[in-house]
């Protein structure tokens, strides 16, 4: 079952290798999501490890907050080429 | 494990620091913030883990909402011209000098300033005793909940004071920022549904983590994020100009005084103390649960005005 | 017996993963590896979170598990929806793949 | 001497590096904040072994405590992350208002700019 995590961690890995090769931002916003969703299921797998119930709460936290500062951090890279709010 | 994870910590890190660009630098930070939510975890402290999680999106929201009012992020260079217009004085006092500087005080630090063995007298201590002294199952909450409630209340007068900071220095009129369904955000219908179906699932699981933050891994400060994030999460979906402010700062100051009555009243006069001994347990739980309360709308409020502030600072 | 059938679905659900971190790297273009991995993602962390409510039974914790798995089928492909939705519409062009407009 | 704390001493005088030798202040609001979590993880890895379970009554099997995470230090960092929201709000807002005022982004020519103004 501890390999699971072993497993896991070296993906993460390879996923960082995108965020810093990526060409465009979109692909790092993009590495940045596949990261944040495997670290939900490493502590997932941590807790049923450990069987403990309250770990999966920080699972939980994890999937929202992770979504929602990554949902402003594309709204707001947006280009606004419609907006025509070139500075 | 941990090594691997704190490696990949220092890589992030490292990318923070010596980054170009804006907007991948606030990347990095998000990234290597919830990484070390995940060392939190497993140096075995889920109450922190949750905390930096919460941190790790509010930061990221006000820094890209705050640095994107003025700057388009994804060409940044036409703003970082104006480093060029003054003339560069040596390069030795302003790189070399404070690579030693930190260097020599990193070397010192590392080889004189940790004490090699570390008693665990205060752990045992704690460990054995809170549960009779201040009652929950949860040691980090009896302990800032009560052995420091101190530090608890000016951590809230810190936050008041912070949320008035915000509220003052922002100049905001309605008049000027186009109202409407801030019209930037055209985001699909898609998104807007789902949003919705998400955003009670936020403040459900705010109150569940407020309720037995003294139970389990929790608290007043996570479950007050959590709520504050359903208000995050309505923003996509109501006009930004709906939430009377005003009101909901006078109600924040309202509930830091109730927070020190309380403090005062249960801690500090030993009024626990009075109570017979069949209820101590009772009391105690409901002392531990209206505190966790409190202080949990208190920072929902604060994050919640924060927040509403910085989207509607009008773009010049 | 429980033990392992769960430990088999669950490194299914690792395998697919790893065919998701391979979908990055072999695609030139960001919309299909935006396609690639975000559906295989999603796919692997729906066997790995069945595995491990098989792996606890009828449990508080496998109810809980549930509820991630819930979310995660939610809010996954709608970060994937909002993204591609953000890229093409702030002008990230499809065609010239090889535009390499760094930025 | 765990390598969790000699990493986060690392990543803190690298912060501090960073941040005494760029001129930009969105650089420095971002590295200050860099700063705080890497003394919150300095702080947790004090007492740390390799397998702690966190100081919850009924997750504490061993009455020796050997095995359980210090929550002394966790109590302590946890109203320093809250403080660190806190403080970068208001960090960033006070930029935007310098921003406002002198249209720079660079600390020697803001101050330039006031005395000049």
């Amino acid at each position: 079952m501890n390999y699971f995590l072993w497993i896991l961690v070296v993906l993460i890995l390879l996923v960082i290798f995108r965020v810093i090769k990526g060409p465009t931002i979109w692909d790092r916003v993009l590495a940045f999501n596949l990261i944040s969703h495997k670290f939900i299921i490493f502590i997932v797998i941590f807790a049923s490890i450990e069987s403990t119930t309250f770990l999966l709460d920080l699972a939980i936290i994890y999937a929202l907050f992770g979504f929602l500062g990554e949902i402003f951090l594309i709204m707001f890279l947006a280009d606004r080429v419609r907006g025509g709010k070139e500075e | 494990m941990t090594t691997l994870i704190v490696i990949l910590w220092l890589v992030c890190s490292v990318f923070v620091i010596f980054e170009k660009k804006i907007v991948r630098m606030i990347l990095w930070l998000f990234l290597s913030s919830i990484i070390a939510s995940i060392i939190y975890l497993l140096l075995g402290s889920p109450d922190l883990a949750m905390a930096e999680a919460t941190a790790s999106a509010f930061v990221t929201i006000i820094f890209v909402i705050g640095f994107e009012k003025f700057f388009n992020l994804r060409d940044m260079k036409k703003y970082l011209k104006d480093e060029k217009e003054i003339e560069k004085e040596n390069k030795f006092k302003r790189y070399i000098l404070p690579a030693i500087i930190s260097i020599g005080i990193l070397v010192l630090f590392i080889n004189f300033a940790i004490p090699v063995e570390q008693n665990d007298y205060l752990k045992n201590l704690i460990l054995d005793r809170f549960t009779i002294d201040i009652g929950g199952e949860n040691a980090v909450t009896a302990i800032y909940l009560g052995y420091r409630v101190y530090d608890t209340i000016f951590e809230a007068l810190l936050l008041v004071i912070a949320v008035v900071a915000v509220v003052h220095m922002s100049n905001f009129d309605i008049t000027k920022v186009n109202d409407g369904k801030h019209s930037e955000l055209e985001t699909s219908g898609m998104a807007l549904f789902l949003v919705r179906i998400v955003a009670p699932i936020t403040i459900i699981f705010g109150v569940y983590l407020i309720a037995n933050g003294f139970l389990s891994a929790g608290g007043g400060f996570q479950g007050g994020l959590a709520i504050a994030c359903f208000f995050v999460c309505r923003f996509f979906i109501y006009d930004i100009y709906d939430l009377p402010i005003k009101k909901i700062n006078r109600l924040e100051d309202f509930i830091f005084i109730i927070i020190v009555a309380m403090a005062a009243l249960t801690i500090f006069a030993g009024l626990i103390q009075q109570v017979p001994y069949r209820f101590m347990t009772l009391a105690q739980e409901i002392y531990l649960f209206v505190m966790n309360a409190l202080i949990g709308i208190k920072v929902a409020l604060g994050f919640i005005i924060l927040f509403y502030r910085y989207v509607a600072i009008e773009r010049n | 017996m429980i033990e392992i059938i769960s430990n088999v679905i669950i490194s299914i659900g690792i395998f697919f993963l790893i065919i998701g971190v391979f979908g990055i790297y072999k695609f030139k273009d960001f919309y299909r590896r935006l396609l690639v991995s975000s559906k295989v993602d999603t796919v692997g962390a729906i066997t790995i979170l069945i595995g491990v409510i098989i792996r606890h039974g009828f449990s508080f914790f496998s109810a809980k598990t549930l509820l991630i798995l819930a979310l995660i089928l939610i809010l996954n492909p709608l970060t994937a929806h909002i993204l591609l939705r953000t890229a093409y519409v702030s002008g990230h062009l499809l065609e010239n793949e090889d535009n390499k407009k760094g930025d | 001497m765990s390598n969790v704390e000699l990493v986060s001493i690392i990543v803190f005088f690298l912060a501090f590096y960073a941040l005494v030798t760029n001129r930009n202040i969105i650089r420095t609001i971002i590295f200050s904040s860099l700063m705080e979590v890497s003394v919150i993880t300095f702080w947790l890895s004090i007492g740390f072994r390799e397998r702690l379970n966190p100081p919850i009554l009924y997750t504490m099997a061993d009455y020796e405590h050997i095995y359980t995470a210090d929550p002394v230090t966790q109590a302590l960092m946890l109203t320093a992350v809250v403080i660190g929201i806190a403080v970068t709000a208001i960090k960033t807002i006070m930029f935007i208002t310098l921003y406002r005022k002198y249209k720079t982004t660079d600390w020697d020519l803001a101050r330039i700019r006031k005395t000049e103004g």
